[in-house]
């Protein structure tokens, strides 16, 4: 799958104005604090709608400003994990990893629930509500919702910042396993680019809302 | 249902102005009694309860504080004319608290300003509740109205009027003698005469929706019974 | 009426008038938090009305709509059958209507204290804006919703002024704790009576007050 | 009286009870919505109570304490030289306790979503718990004082059961829009006339629902 | 500058008992997600009451569960920048970052508000209200309100998580000269353990609420 993305858009002071195509596999995004990395995912996501350009998924075009094309973030079918966890505060672990299961399509399912569970090592959690979870768990809990709404496009927003480096170096191989079984394309991003220099198939940097 | 309904055509619902609820509710085991029927009351201001009726309430009897809203149904067909009568009478009467209260005559030209003081004078609504209406035009009758109307304290109603005087809050009030007659915390230190205002009347009719049973009530509230009753009360009866 | 028929008629009238508005009034929060279109002040005015207007007007004003020979009335009852005037359920639409401000302005305020960035994530993972409404939104605006029903239902518990204009005060029917207070007030020498009643009501309401905070702190714990 | 001085009044008697009770309601939101003790349920209770009780209650109580022959009153009367029977300044007293559920429901349940951890942070950064109340908890309550003071001049233009009791219905002293449309829907043939100051009603609330409108966009928007 | 942390507090189901003295310098705090890191430096912050023990600073005693002994959170004069950035969302950076100003007592400013605005790049966003910062905008702002506050010790809780490469490479040795020059005990949590491995005069390990 390719994704291609050619947007411009003003966030306050800052013009966001990217243009990228990137194709099936690991998608590094990297730049300093302000760049614009998470706007860029926003964008991807349905969150943001840009001022113009295009967003489109192979042949599936899901924003296109000058036809006045734009699919709903709901309909995208875009896993995303933010900067911060943003976890349902109602729902109790277990709930909030389900939440998007229920929308998701497919009968098969490469995403076992207990696989999940397992490598993201939430199985003690399952029955806790987000407020007596710590940072990393949080963010663990978010990333396995993530996965499991069965996206077609996974968006990753610094999602191991938290995460010791134990866990972190068995979530990296999961993921790249995830992306050579079921072919799910990954934009990645990260300040800490030795994270996915051996993996990225590409890798953009960006600085002050432009690809460098 | 209330009234009307099948199989329970003895239910009478009447619609009478809240001053007569201490004399209704006496009579209300007479009244069955007497007639087979059960009574259902319904107190309000006249004024709503007129409204009420033209809107299509199943009252069957109205038993009003007001000629005005009598009339605004008779104009609209909605009472049986034969049926009017002026059931009941009232009297006007001066009040101040029971405490400090001196007789003050009560004669055209009297000093009721000078009586006032700095304190005003608690009455009815004068625009819109009856007991107001008739103690402006006693008022006027008696060439004092204009001397007073910068102290008036508008009341609701008759009771709320009575309230401020019994409260020690204005040192005079203007009620009906059969309000006064309730509160011990008031005495009655003047009646105003029956010629300085308009005759005060509670006007009764059988509503276009009431039947025999509530004729029949009505015929009871006439008996000498019920006027002992009414009259203990402080109402005129004839 | 005994007292006791007083209360089962007035709680009566107080639940069916919170239950059946809650939804209307959650609706309209809604629309207020979140709706962009041109009627929206104008719905805000009619909103608060009830709240603006002296309860006899906004009592009138049902007795003239939705009384027998009011337009709405006559269509309720020649196609439904549905009869409001001088009925315990015309007590119920007076309570709903007057309470109706309070509940949508506490639930608003606490839609509006939802954190979109939850509904963003809710949309991400394929909900609809209406699922995220129902799975999202309403529930972490339940305090919200929770605090405006107990409002509406105290309003319903002392609603008198325009539950009197529009369905009279009939004993059994139409005669809620409020009404019957005020029945007592008219008649001198019922101090007695009305400081019963007048403790009555504080009751029902410091009882339905506990269960109210009750609900809400078990809301608040499921979250901790 | 003229309408423009029935407005003027109206107008008077709505700022002033909301403005001057705000305060007090903040007080008795930040009690209910922080204070862990032993009364607090009473308390609760006791702030409902004017929702509760029929407003003819509401008055008499209020003539029965504040009244010149009541304990609060006389004492007030002596040591201050402040009265409030039959003046326009009961009649703000009338309004403001009308309204007081309804502004302390609305600040409760913002204060009450306020982020605890942002009043932990003020606290590491050396604010005194008074201080982080100051300024942090009640200014991102603020979306909630203003609903409240919303509700609460809404309900203090439309107040009639309480005011008329405790201070009567003097034309020019206490006579606001809401008596003065009571006197009139009592007179038949008046419905004219009654028709003319429910829109002037309307038209005040429409403007001072725009004007809260209007002051909340600007705290949102001073937020993003 | 000596502290002195000596607590037992339940957490759900961990159980958390930790005894460590820690003298001027540098402390850094590792272990995985869960060990108890965070609810470690809420207990000395005066977040969390512990259930038993002693917190000191020096011969200050800020805890003392056997003699009553609580002191509030205000008084305690310990900066903290917590796991989120939890800036006032009413406040605009400037006035974020002067928020713990008013209270300090310091009649001499060793943390001018123009360096730290300097050093931590944030000259450009002082007009700017919080919800229009980056992830990592928003942690530098929160560092930079920590540390005008003028504490006597700081925690630090993974404050450098999403701040990129260069900056962390330039606020380190801000801090180090902080610490050198002021003498600034500070307890630093984080997942990278290779940021404080040089610095570090003390390496406290954490797993499951105890020290390992
Ligand atoms: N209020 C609470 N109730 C129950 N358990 C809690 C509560 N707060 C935290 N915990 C649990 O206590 C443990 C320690 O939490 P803490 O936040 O201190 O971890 P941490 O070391 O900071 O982890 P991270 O690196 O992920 O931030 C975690 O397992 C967490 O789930
Ligand atoms: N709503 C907004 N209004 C104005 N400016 C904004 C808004 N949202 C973001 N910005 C600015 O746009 C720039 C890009 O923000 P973005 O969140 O995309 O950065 P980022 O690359 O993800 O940074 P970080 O690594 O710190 O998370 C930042 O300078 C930010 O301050
Ligand atoms: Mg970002
Ligand atoms: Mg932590």
């Amino acid at each position: 799958m390719s994704v291609r993305i050619d947007v411009v858009h003003a966030l306050g002071q800052l013009q966001l104005n990217v243009s990228i195509t990137t194709s099936a596999g690991l998608t590094a995004v990297i730049g300093p604090s302000g760049a614009g990395k998470t706007s860029l995912l926003n964008i991807v996501a349905g969150v943001i709608r840009p001022d113009r350009g295009v967003v489109r998924l192979d042949d599936d075009v899901l924003v296109d400003t000058a036809k006045g094309i734009w699919r709903p973030t709901h309909t995208r079918r875009i896993g995303y994990v933010f900067q911060a966890p943003r976890l349902f505060p109602h729902l109790t672990v277990r709930r909030n990893l389900g939440y998007g299961r229920w929308f998701s399509p497919a009968v098969t399912d490469p995403f076992a629930f207990d696989d999940v569970v397992d490598l993201l090592d939430l199985g003690a959690l399952l029955a806790r509500m987000p407020a007596r979870l710590s940072g990393g768990e949080a963010q663990r809990v978010a990333l396995g919702r993530a996965l499991l709404s069965q996206p077609r496009l996974l968006l990753l927003d610094e999602p191991l910042a938290s995460v010791d480096q134990a866990r972190r170096d068995e979530v990296l191989p999961y993921l790249d396993r995830l992306r050579a079984e079921i072919r799910l394309p990954t934009i990645y991003v990260t300040h800490t680019p030795a994270e996915v220099e051996s993996r990225a198939e590409q890798i953009v940097a960006m600085d002050r809302g432009r690809v460098v | 249902g209330v009234a009307g309904a099948a199989g329970r055509q003895r239910d009478l619902l009447i619609f009478a102005a809240s001053s007569l609820q201490t004399a209704l509710d006496e009579l209300a085991p007479a009244i069955e009694h007497a007639t087979s029927v059960r009574v259902r009351v319904s107190y309000a201001a006249s004024s709503a309860l007129a409204r009420q009726i033209e809107s299509g309430a199943p009252a069957g009897l109205f038993l009003s504080a007001d000629l005005d809203w009598m009339n605004y149904l008779g104009d609209r067909h909605l009472i049986k004319s034969g049926t009017r009568v002026n059931l009941l009478g009232n009297t006007l009467v001066l009040i101040a608290p029971a405490s400090h209260a001196e007789p003050l005559a009560i004669v055209p030209g009297f000093p009721l300003a000078r009586a006032l003081g700095t304190g005003r004078l608690a009455i009815a609504e004068p625009a819109a509740v009856p007991a107001g209406k008739y103690a402006r035009a006693a008022l006027t009758s008696l060439g004092v109205w204009d001397s007073v109307a910068a102290k008036l304290a508008p009341a609701e109603n008759v009771r709320a009027a009575l309230l401020f005087v019994s409260r020690g809050e204005a040192p005079f009030g203007i009620v009906y003698r059969s309000d006064a007659l309730a509160d011990r915390g008031v005495a009655i230190v003047g009646t105003f005469p029956a010629t300085s205002h308009p005759p005060i009347v509670y006007p009764a009719a059988v509503t276009t929706a009431g039947g025999a049973d509530a004729a029949r009530v009505l015929e009871f509230l006439q008996t000498a019974a019920a006027k002992a009753v009414f009259a203990r009360q402080g109402f005129l009866v004839d | 009426m005994t007292d006791a028929a007083i209360i089962a008629l007035s709680l009566k009238i107080a639940v069916v008038a919170t239950v059946a508005s809650a939804p209307f009034a959650m609706l309209a929060a809604l629309v207020l938090a979140r709706g962009r279109f041109w009627g929206r002040s104008l719905l805000n005015a009619i909103v608060h009305l009830p709240l603006v207007l002296p309860p006899v007007v906004t009592g009138y004003a049902l007795l003239r709509v939705l009384g027998r020979h009011g337009p709405v009335g006559a269509l309720l009852e020649s196609t439904f059958g549905v009869v409001f005037a001088f009925r315990w359920t015309g007590a119920a639409v007076a309570a709903a209507v007057m309470g109706f401000p309070l509940m949508v302005r506490a639930i608003r305020l606490a839609i509006e204290s939802v954190d979109r960035d939850l509904e963003d994530a809710a949309g991400t993972l394929g909900a609809s804006p209406w699922w995220t409404l129902a799975t999202v939104t309403m529930p972490l605006a339940l305090p919200g919703v929770l605090a405006g029903m107990v409002l509406g239902f105290a309003k319903a518990l002392g609603e008198f002024g325009a539950t009197i204009t529009f369905v009279s005060n009939i004993p059994g029917e139409t005669q809620t704790l409020a009404l019957a207070i005020f029945s007592l007030i008219q008649t001198p020498g019922s101090d007695r009576a009305v400081m019963r009643l007048v403790g009555l009501s504080v009751g029902v309401s410091f009882a339905a007050l506990m269960l109210s905070e009750y609900l809400a702190r078990r809301v608040a714990r499921g979250r901790s």
